[in-house]
């Protein structure tokens, strides 16, 4: 069964959670919720929820990255300065904890940073390509909704979008 | 009397949405696009005398530099116990100035203060020019410049480390993590709006943007880890913010010069930086909002909102300044309540009453709401306040020096150079010309977030006006926000 | 799959980059990393006679010291004077008229320095102590004299011209003294070379 | 591996100094401890040591302008002050203080300095690399003696014109632009006597070496030694005067005049200095 592509913008934020929230419910086959795509110019929190279960991950790069930055850094900081060129300090240990616990401070955040950004970067699939129903008005001022089914399933899906005022629908073939 | 949640929506939006309309909430959103796309392409004629101003005394900077660099430290006119000059006072300047773009984009972020959206841009923006500025002084203030990596720890063939007890190696590690990390949390925060930026761009610069854009689309997926992502950042900026500028003024607290070796320089300097960063940003918003006509966007009531802040934060760095100079006063070492008393009465008083008078006194103006209105008296308040706390900067680390702990070192013939002079000027013509193309280049205004906010505040309107629709958890952030 | 890719790259990076960090790992091979490898070549100095190593320190094995007799009372190991050379070769009358020795004589006739030039070169703010070295190691442990010098200077018993062979630097000063060495031929008692700033630095 | 290192010697990692018993002939590499016993009240103002300082450490002459700018080099530099209550500046003479580093056991420049280049060595010396140094100069605003000196300019292309450069010291660095420099107790002198006695299995012989303000000085107003050796003469004049190395405050009684210069900020400087006694009603 093939699988095509559609694209409805919506200007009311408003109708564009209603379609989805009817999509949802509608239990058309050869569509499933998990292949719909929200596009938007600014984030939408609550109309996510309605998509369904999209976990983030970002947060286990930050403990991740956090964690090797502290343990890491003291770890790198104190055994090079317990190296054969020790040199002591004026009257300080050749280890001395607050100094080193300042610095595996930064190291903890730096670490903590850039390992977040990392989880950013490969939970966000970025960087990427654009996808080819990609529509310069939803950085503007449209919603889109990006939907993914089989190809039985798509007048169907298209019948709904018009009826809840999309104001164009793109599909593959269209383009 | 609140009965019913009626009444309650009325009074929440008398209270909090209609009284100061920072933003006008029917804007279109095509039209916020096109104001501030235009930004980058047609500013004002100030726009360019600002650049070729600032580029002129950039050149300055670096053949001031490039003269000293070739001779030695000498031509700074610095002698041997009064080894730090102007140098160190701009570098402290610098970075306390990069502090406050985390204050807004940062931690007021966190606290759900949306006015602070139309502004923060180029308040981050100018914490990692700031910050790039202050490493720059750092360079210039070594003796050999040519050496400068000893201080990064990479493994070597001499098999050497920096010694990690250093303050200055803090020092270099904290600007390392700053100055990445806040230009990280700017990139992140603006690829929405290079997405933006290349649909509407062509040629040479829709390929430019299409680069840093990373094909950004909006989908769910996207916004849900920037979410995420932008607020767990933040959350790691804020205590990175003030660890930066407490190990700044450890450089000074760790050290047995009387007048440095003061508990309370951390959260002293902490204090001044926010103040200078937040004067700074008056500045800067007052030419922006001329330069790139953003008057729709940075509008009076930010302005104004920013300046009370600026008053708030002025009035915990007098507040720190007076335990400073008290806790010395009652204090039982004698070196330092004679540093103190030479401040006050040798030969840097002149600029240390200055400094008290420009820091103190100054901010006091900001209290009238007429002069928080008033454009030209605003810029002219926020670069005074400007001059005094770089003043402060001066005062901390020149006094000490000419008047330390032994007596047969005393000396009261410092005064810097025209090659610092120089160099100091250069940096502000090096600030400013980075920031300008900045501002020229990059949307300096967060087009998405400026949607946010107009959206957010129009649900909540939308929310008032229809009580029976009211959406609980979005009344309460606009609530906040305002 | 590309970011799944980069994710374990990456975090394959941080830890092999951790693990392979210098400070966790004693008598790496870091410090002995230079331009020209370990244990490579040096640059090939062209000296106004070449003189022959291996015909003296090999085939008629003569110690080291019997020329660079500073190594055992000085910092400098010296190279010898023209003197020390016409010493012996005035009455080796069978090899007088090789070219080398004939150049040798020129020298010696012109009352001039043969004008060596330097091939183990130290930079000027580094003094390396010849006397500590040869007395530790050929006076006390009894170690045979070639094999004393060869630790930094090489097999020179086997060349012609001198060329350096290790590479001299730092790390790779530091990477032996931290070895325990033993401190004489009787006792078993070791220590480590000195690690502190001024015991090489001037 | 490093953090089995770590692990096994954690203690003597964390061990601080100076701790009692740290120069001790009985402990391995603690044999040397050099400091110096300063009278004041032989000390002149001749000026002998800081000439020979010069000769000795290839110090640039800055000239008057510079010198007068704060910008001169001297290793030993000889203050005068007029502080004596009972007369009148001109009847007065002025006393004397040679000062130089002070070599402290607990050096505040050692611990700010960012690249290492400066740190202690094990004969109780504070070291400085000049080649180490990249000219923060942090170093010298910790001192509170001031004795470290910076090269503000680049001294060996202007300060020894031609014939000049063949007087230098081949044992010691010339300095370049932009690196501090301090008194090394003539460690170059030091070095070799150390080497040369350790051929001969044995320790420095007491009086063998002497920096070259030591050697220079008239009327032997500086003595200098290893203190590890109880024998040596600087040990006695250390005991005599009951200065401790490993004190912060000396218990000590009224009738000695030896001190340390700054001891309540515990840098522990191994210079004892011996007060000047002056007969005022003379």
């Amino acid at each position: 069964m093939s699988k095509s592509h559609m694209l409805a913008l919506f200007t009311d934020f408003d109708e564009a959670s209603n379609a989805i929230r009817e999509l949802k419910a509608s239990n058309l086959e050869g569509f499933n919720i998990k292949d719909v795509t929200l596009k938007s110019p600014i984030e939408h929190p609550e109309i996510e929820e309605l998509l369904g279960k999209r976990p983030v991950y970002v947060q286990f790069f930050t403990l991740f990255g956090a964690i090797f930055g502290g343990l890491g850094g003291f770890t790198f900081i104190s055994s090079s300065q317990a190296t054969f060129l020790l040199q002591p300090k004026g009257g300080k240990p050749v280890i001395p904890i607050p100094p080193d616990m300042v610095l595996t401070y930064e190291l903890f955040i730096l670490f903590g940073v850039y390992i977040t950004v990392l989880g950013f970067f490969i939970g966000a699939k970025l960087p990427m390509k654009r996808h080819k129903l990609y529509n310069a008005r939803v950085s503007e001022d449209q919603i889109g909704i990006l939907i993914k089914a089989d190809d039985t399933a798509m007048p169907a899906i298209k019948d709904l979008m018009t009826r809840h005022k999309a104001l164009e629908i793109i599909g593959e073939g269209s383009k | 009397m609140i009965n019913t949640f009626e009444e309650r929506d009325v009074a929440v939006e008398k209270r909090f949405i209609h009284k100061e309309k920072d933003i006008r909430e029917d804007i279109a959103w095509a039209q916020i696009n096109k104001d501030v796309l235009k930004s980058l392409e047609r500013p004002r004629m100030l726009f360019w005398v600002i650049f070729i101003a600032s580029l002129a005394l950039f050149m300055v900077g670096v053949s001031c530099e490039i003269y000293q660099y070739q001779t030695g430290m000498g031509v700074a006119n610095l002698d041997n116990p009064h080894v730090w000059g102007l140098y160190i006072g701009t570098f402290i300047f610098w970075i306390g100035m990069s502090h406050s773009g985390t204050l807004l984009s940062a931690i007021l972020h966190i606290m759900h203060a949306d006015w602070r959206k139309p502004i923060y841009r180029f308040a981050e923006a100018m914490t990692t020019f700031s910050l790039m500025t202050a490493g720059l002084f750092v360079m210039v203030h070594l003796g050999r410049v040519w050496q400068f990596y000893y201080v990064v720890a990479y493994p070597n063939e001499r098999w050497t480390w920096p010694n990690f007890q250093s303050p200055l190696v803090w020092d270099a590690t904290a600007i390392f993590t700053y100055l990445t990390s806040s230009m990280i949390f700017l990139y992140i925060g603006m690829i929405p709006d290079l997405a933006i930026c290349r649909d509407n761009a062509t040629g040479f610069r829709k390929s430019f943007y299409t680069f840093l854009s990373l094909g950004w689309m909006g989908t769910d997926r996207q916004w849900a880890n920037f979410r995420v992502t932008y607020l767990t950042v933040a959350c790691f900026l804020i205590p990175l913010a003030v660890s930066v500028h407490s190990i700044v003024a450890t450089d000074f607290a760790v050290s047995q010069q009387p007048g440095w070796h003061i508990t309370s320089f951390p959260p002293y300097f902490v204090a001044g930086a926010l103040y200078s960063g937040c004067a700074a940003i008056i500045t800067l918003f007052i030419v922006l909002r001329y330069v790139f006509r953003f008057e729709e966007y940075m509008t009076m009531p930010i302005l104004e909102k920013t300046a009370k802040l600026t008053f708030a934060i002025a009035m915990v760095w007098t507040y720190l300044n007076l335990v400073e100079y008290s806790s010395t006063w009652y204090g039982d070492d004698m070196y330092a309540k004679q540093a103190l008393i030479y401040r006050a009465t040798g030969d840097f008083a002149p600029y240390w009453w200055m400094m008290n008078f420009l820091g103190s006194v100054v901010p006091f103006t900001l209290a009238f709401k007429r002069i928080r209105n008033n454009i030209p008296a605003m810029l002219v308040i926020s670069i005074l306040l400007n001059v005094g706390m770089w003043l402060e900067r001066w005062m901390i680390v020149s006094p000490t020096f000419a008047n330390g702990i032994y007596p047969w070192t005393w000396d009261h013939d410092q005064w810097p150079s025209l090659v610092q002079w120089g160099i100091v000027a250069g940096s502000f013509g090096w600030f400013n010309m980075l920031f300008m193309l900045f501002c020229k280049i990059f949307p300096s205004v967060s087009m998405y977030e400026v949607k946010e906010m107009v959206y957010h505040r129009s649900l909540v309107r939308k929310g008032t006006e229809d009580a029976t629709q009211i959406n609980p958890e979005l009344a309460v952030e606009g609530g906040i926000a305002s | 799959m590309i970011h799944r890719l980069l994710a374990v790259l990456s975090f394959v990076f941080l830890c092999v980059g951790t693990a392979s960090a210098e400070p966790l790992k004693w008598g790496g091979p870091i410090g002995s990393q230079t331009s020209d490898g370990y244990n490579a070549l040096g640059p090939v100095v062209k000296q106004p006679i070449e003189f022959p190593h291996y015909r003296h320190a090999r085939d008629m094995g003569i110690s080291c010291l019997y020329c660079h007799t500073g190594a055992r009372r000085g910092y400098v190991s010296v190279i010898p004077r023209i003197d020390k050379c016409i010493g012996c070769h005035q009455n080796i009358e069978s090899v007088r008229n090789k070219p080398r020795i004939k150049k040798l004589f020129e020298y010696w006739e012109k009352k001039e320095p043969i004008p060596w030039k330097k091939v183990n070169d130290l930079p000027d703010y580094v003094r390396f102590n010849h006397e500590r070295h040869v007395q530790r190691f050929y006076f006390r442990q009894n170690r045979p004299i070639r094999e004393v010098c060869g630790y930094c200077h090489g097999d020179v018993a086997n060349m012609t011209v001198d060329r350096r062979v290790k590479s001299l630097s730092m790390g790779w000063c530091i990477s032996c003294h931290q070895k325990d060495h033993r401190e004489n031929d009787v006792s078993m008692k070791t220590s480590h070379g000195p690690y502190e700033c001024w015991q090489c630095h001037k | 591996m490093s953090i089995t290192n770590l692990l096994n010697n954690w203690s003597f990692y964390r061990n601080k100094r100076p701790y009692r018993g740290q120069y001790d002939l009985n402990k391995e590499y603690s044999e040397y401890k050099w400091a110096m016993a300063l009278d004041l009240d032989i000390c002149t103002g001749c000026n002998a040591c800081t000439t020979a300082c010069y000769a000795e450490n290839n110090l640039p002459v800055v000239g008057k302008k510079r010198f007068h700018h704060g910008q001169v080099m001297h290793w030993i530099r000889i203050e005068r002050y007029w502080d004596e209550k009972m007369v009148d500046f001109p009847e007065q003479g002025a006393s004397f203080l040679p000062m130089m580093c002070q070599q402290c056991e607990a050096a505040p420049c050692e611990t700010v300095c960012p690249v290492g280049a400066t740190s202690h060595t094990n004969d109780g010396l504070n070291s400085q690399n000049y080649h180490r140094c990249i000219g923060s100069r942090y170093c010298s605003a910790n001192c509170p003696y001031k004795v470290r000196y910076f090269n503000f300019w680049n001294y060996p292309s202007t300060a020894w014109p031609a014939p000049l450069p063949d007087q230098l010291n081949p044992d010691v660095t010339v300095r370049t632009k932009g690196i501090m420099e301090k008194c090394t107790f003539c460690v170059q002198r030091l070095n070799e006597a150390k080497s040369r006695a350790r051929t001969e299995y044995r320790l420095v012989r007491d009086g063998e070496v002497v920096p070259a303000c030591v050697q220079a000085c008239p009327t032997s107003a500086i003595t200098f030694g290893n203190i590890v050796d109880p024998n040596s003469k600087v040990a006695k004049m250390w005991k005599n005067q009951q200065v401790d190395l490993y004190k912060d405050l000396q218990e000590k009684d009224n009738t000695v005049r030896g001190y340390r210069i700054l001891e309540d900020l515990r840098p522990f400087p191994s210079v004892m200095y011996m007060e000047r006694i002056r007969d005022t009603e003379a």
